[in-house]
């Protein structure tokens, strides 16, 4: 099994989920992060100074998958993430040992 | 003797006047009411920029009022037919008052203090338009409106019927009747904001493909419930400041009664709200309920004086009812307004002033039909106009990457909350 | 001549009508001030309903006591001592005020403005309860009882103090004194409460299984203490507006004297719940310290017009000592009470009226305990039997998932802070 | 005859007496209105020990001006130049108040009513101290210093002017005139400020190694908006009430045109701050807007009666702009101020005075500089006397770990918002 | 080594905290998220207008072990989060090269 | 390509960064998280009743690097990160099978 990790611009979750879901992919776990990339944050103003807020927000999601729809899921995630602009952000994949349903005990290919 | 019928005079004077200014610095507290109410009801990412809204709109409003719209709304016995002729009755700008020969002559409290209780209606009309179009709007276009509606718009419609214009009865057979302004004040708010809705169009994403709503909930509930209690706390001085004067035993009475039907308006409007919320869609919706109490409140502003106390209940009730069916509606008509003011004080408003035939022989129907269309008219073609030269010229609406990431970086250059984590919406 | 006299006593008329309107206005005030205190100590995934309760019960308060609660408690000279004959003398749905015969006769303000003063106090009474009974209890529940306490319970126990019943001083031998409500208003509510929070339980996990106090914080202490300051500022109309008139000279020294003794007894309670809090936890803990100010307030309630200021501060320094024991006495009896209502309004209350006879001689310690007993069993005894009731039928309580979930979903649908990413609590 | 002219007397001793009530009741309101105010210009990890800070100066504000400071500032006829001998001028501690004969004489208020009304003053004074220390300053050692500015430094500086000492017009060519304390009360809150920060030094991480300043950013606009617009409504009786009297004509107009140029000062250095900032930083910063409404109405308060309406707008203008300058020049002097108080209060207090003569020709423009001379002089000079010796018993500011975990834990053992997840600053 | 990752029902997390405890896991890092399954989320109202929640929350739980006692973390994880109802999560194992102490700089096994 | 979290206290993040920046990474992502571990929480009050607050904030940065520069990244990591206090973290390295730039496509090296 590999773990796809996607970091992506938040408004683009919904299309994945609906992307990755399309393929027959159940479960996802997505956690707010801060990004910091090429793409820069945007400058704030207080009492006279600027500062830059430096990170820009980004949706991880994370997708344990069966080996064999891994690319096919990272493909879906790629075409609907893409905006062609810089933050678009990227895909991580590693390798899983092992995946468990915690309620019914089920493992690996079963559990996700 | 005449000394002491002296002291009296001063007295009674004194009391009026004190009471017009308590009755103002409460209308004035609705300013805060409107700031809580729709920086509860936006998002997050845009409440710095209502709260600016606000602050700014009651600002300009008091300038504007001061600089013209007071002596184009009151333009006294000097006023000829001419509505600009009336920019030379400045008179507040050089801050005489009465002397005791004015108020041997029957001037009964200050003229600075009517200024003042006038200036705050002003600004409460204003607000109104603040909330509908919210989350989308340029800053500073929303305030060149705001000049112009307070300065221009409002006044002069508020001298049709207040100013003793062609609306006001005792001018030959005229019947129509708006107490403190449901008409005067709240409708116009409403029909200002409802023209500017049309050309501004709904936020990104509150409509669906397939036409379906999709809500975008407001970030702050409990500062939309202060908001709606401030507002009802300074409606007190709205309609119970509308009898002009307390003093002898017919007047504290009638004060006495504005107040008690302002309170069981609101409170028969809430009630309302939240039981066909709960029959409707199964819940107590927080927010039509504060939705109903303040239709409640505008329902009665027509008319705070004729009804009975449970008759007050009544027209507010009927009020919270309505209030919730045309939020609902207005959605299915696309119009997107965040906080409900367009059904609050417009719809409702038009209620307060068709009510009041109902418990007050001096009205006619006919003529509360002609002061509502005459003054929803007037404010609607007018703000139309307006908005439309502003969005032809500074454009009206923020660009969609603004609106995406939240008025509050674009125009205000900081964040409402900017140490809480938010969900990105 | 003749007509300088009629003039003052219209005069006269107005500003008692006027001040007792303001004062009305303060006290309905402190409906924000419980609505903010209590959104401020729940968690936040109950902050929509409990803004709800506050909301939708002082609109029932009013509508109730419109509808009978006046009439029971203030029967007027028709009352044959049949509690319920009362109904008949509803005037208030009539609206008839004092006419200038009555005022002749000695009516020095108007009726409606006692109604509007009164009802904002049956309101008061009510916000009690919803905040001891917080975080677990069913809206509709709570509204039943709203509506018998409002209605029924309160007017009567309010009938035998204030309406001339058999707890009034001037009736034989009486000495019991309450002059603003420590027992009439505060301790009502509290006894109501503690009856309510009796059938209901803790909330699920407040007490660990050795017994141990596990606390839930309240998750916006800038609204609880914001709704702190709007309660002392409205007990200025409460206690002040008690003394009825504001008229000559003593009056006006009463009523000075009164809101110096208010302001001194509050900042008394919040020094010592400060200094207490300092020393027996090591930290100035904020919810303890807002909890003396207000039982300072209601500690000087009962008589704020006998005391000099030293000793007003003294009473309230009373009270800030005692709420903060019985807070953490109640718990170990695991009555679990999130904002501190029962301490506050009940065990203080009963303080502040047995601190009369201290500086009043016209009350004497047996009939403070007796009127302390006779409101406490009355209230604590109908209310347990009410509450039994909707229990035994409706329900009292949320599901274990709903109180899990939040009550703001379940019961609004909503969440008061839907954006903000709260952690799991 | 005599008795309706002993009812008149009556009426008029209560009406003036109501109105200073309630004008003091506003002015006790704009302690909420510091309180939120700084709580929302504070970030998350402070905002409890803001909100006890400010709660409790005010109670300690509130029993130090009663056990002392009211007989300092006003020793009364027996005052004999000595200033500690005042201390036996304590009648306010046995309630007494003003009989017939005393009003007959001509007093006309009751003297607790007076007692009230300067006692929220000295609470402004201390509320501006506690926004500037913010974020970094013990709790415990605040209040020592609470205790002596409003026991002792104020009222002897407020005695200089009001208690009719050598400030005072009257005595001998004295031209020195504060109406309602730009001075007397907002700039002695500055200077005191002004002394505590340089002793305390600026918080962490606000001015980089190279000088550069790195804002941080207040946590809650909201609530800063609307402590800006309870302070804006506050402001009425606080500039109002200093009238003393509302009956007779002149005087009713006289408040009256208070209230109206309290508002337009207010919105003119709204409307000032809000351009400049846009002109100057590109956004409109909502922070500065607020500053410059509460800029407009510190400048307006020594002066609020000669100038007219749009005179006073004026002045509240270069009220805005001056405060805008001022915060960022204090900055580049690493004066580090949270909430730009001693800029509102000081540099605009300042102006304040010295734009008296513009439109008074009784004071003058020397004796307004020796008057601003000496007020700044010794509070600065005393306070930082008393900072220095807390700095050098208890110690004045919390160590670097408290500093950066919050004072909220700290000091009150609890946060001010448990459940929300902020970012770490 | 091996890096757990459970995702669980968050009031769970002090019985699950309590459990590794138990066996001897000294530190453990958490992340709230937003699950998406088979459990589905709650419908809200606003304004006359439902719409639903989609995401759960839930806590991720990450734990470094050593390979000896990774079974028996897993075990325990389970026994606790486990309510038998949809939703109580999963959990995830993968290899973990290496781990070091920040602190210390202590590698492997010292480290966690 | 390995994928390094670091566990770190907050305070330092700026210093990672830019030590991190300083080697030449050009994006990482960050986490707010709640650590347990040997360093305590602190106590809190609330109406007389004391709790622990037993976690304590920290930032979790996931850096996805090149194989060649892994061990150079974590030197720089524990470096500035440390105080050499309790509480200063973990740095977890697990193998990344692959590594993809959304916006692009690029793979491996190319897409850190
Ligand atoms: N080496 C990396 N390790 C972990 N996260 C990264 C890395 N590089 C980029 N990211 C994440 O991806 C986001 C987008 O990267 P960025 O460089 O801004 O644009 P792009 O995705 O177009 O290359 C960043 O905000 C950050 O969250
Ligand atoms: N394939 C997956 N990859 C990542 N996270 C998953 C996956 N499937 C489920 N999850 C996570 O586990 C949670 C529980 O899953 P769910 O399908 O609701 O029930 P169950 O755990 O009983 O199968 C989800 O909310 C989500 O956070
Ligand atoms: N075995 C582990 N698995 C995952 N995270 C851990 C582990 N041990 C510690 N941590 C994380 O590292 C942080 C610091 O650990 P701690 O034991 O407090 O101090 P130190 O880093 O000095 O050993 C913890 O707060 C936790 O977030």
């Amino acid at each position: 099994m590999k773990l796809i990790t996607a970091i992506i611009k938040p408004f683009k979750l919904d299309d994945v989920r609906q992307a990755v879901a399309d393929i027959g992919i159940q479960g996802i776990t997505v956690t707010e992060v801060k990004g910091f990339g090429r793409q820069r944050g945007h400058t704030e103003l207080y009492r006279g100074a600027e500062y830059v807020v430096d990170f820009l927000p980004k949706a991880k999601v994370e997708l344990a998958v069966d080996d064999e729809i891994a690319e096919q899921v990272v493909e879906a995630i790629i075409n609907t993430a893409r905006t062609g602009k810089i933050g678009d952000g990227k895909i991580f994949v590693t390798q899983l040992e092992q995946a468990i349903r915690i309620r019914t005990g089920e493992t690996g290919k079963e559990a996700v | 003797m005449e000394e002491l019928a002296t002291q009296v005079t001063g007295i009674s004077y004194a009391l009026d006047t004190f009471y017009f200014l308590v009755m103002g610095a409460l209308v004035m507290w609705m300013a805060a009411g409107f700031t809580m109410l729709e920086s509860g009801l936006v998002r997050s990412k845009n409440t710095a920029e209502i709260l600016t809204k606000n602050v700014g709109l009651y600002s300009i409003a008091c300038i504007m009022y001061m600089l013209c719209g007071y002596s184009i709304m009151y333009p006294g016995g000097d006023f000829q037919g001419g509505y600009f002729n009336a920019l030379a009755n400045i008179s507040i700008l050089t801050g005489s008052d009465n002397d005791a020969a004015a108020v041997a002559d029957g001037s009964y409290y200050s003229g600075l203090s009517d200024f003042f209780f006038q200036v705050v209606f002003v600004a409460t009309a204003m607000s109104i338009v603040s909330g509908a179009v919210a989350e989308r709007m340029k800053l500073y276009s929303f305030f060149v409106f705001a000049i112009v509606l307070t300065g221009f718009i409002y006044p002069i419609q508020g001298f049709w019927k207040w100013g003793d214009g062609w609306l006001n009865v005792g001018n030959g057979d005229v019947g129509f009747l708006d107490f403190a302004g449901s008409g005067v004040v709240h409708m116009t708010g409403a029909a200002a904001a409802l023209a500017g809705v049309i050309l501004l169009g709904a936020r990104k994403g509150k409509y669906g493909k397939d036409g379906q709503v999709q809500p975008i909930p407001g970030a702050n509930l409990p500062l939309a419930t202060i908001g709606t209690l401030i507002l009802w706390l300074g409606w007190f001085g709205f309609n119970g400041g509308s009898q002009l004067q307390v003093t002898g035993i017919e007047n504290a009475n009638a004060v006495a009664l504005i107040f008690v039907n302002t309170n069981m308006a609101a409170a028969g409007g809430l009630v309302a709200a939240m039981l066909l919320s709960r029959i409707w869609f199964g819940k107590a919706d927080l927010t039509m309920i504060l939705n109903g109490a303040l239709a409640g409140l505008v329902a009665i502003t027509a008319e705070p004086l004729t009804p009975q106390p449970l008759e007050a209940t009544l027209i507010g009730v009927v009020g919270g009812l309505l209030v919730v069916a045309s939020i609902v509606f207005l959605d299915k008509l696309k119009i997107d307004d965040p906080v409900g003011a367009i059904s609050v004080h417009g719809v409702v408003g038009a209620w307060g002033l068709l009510a009041v035939p109902l418990t007050n022989d001096d009205a006619s129907m006919v003529w509360q039909l002609i002061g509502l269309g005459s003054i929803f008219a007037w404010v609607f073609v007018t703000s139309f106009a307006v908005w439309f030269v502003v969005k032809a010229t500074m454009g009206i609406r923020v660009s969609d990457e603004e609106e995406y990431e939240g008025l509050d970086i674009g125009e205000c250059g900081l964040e409402a909350y900017p140490e809480f984590v938010t969900t990105d919406s």
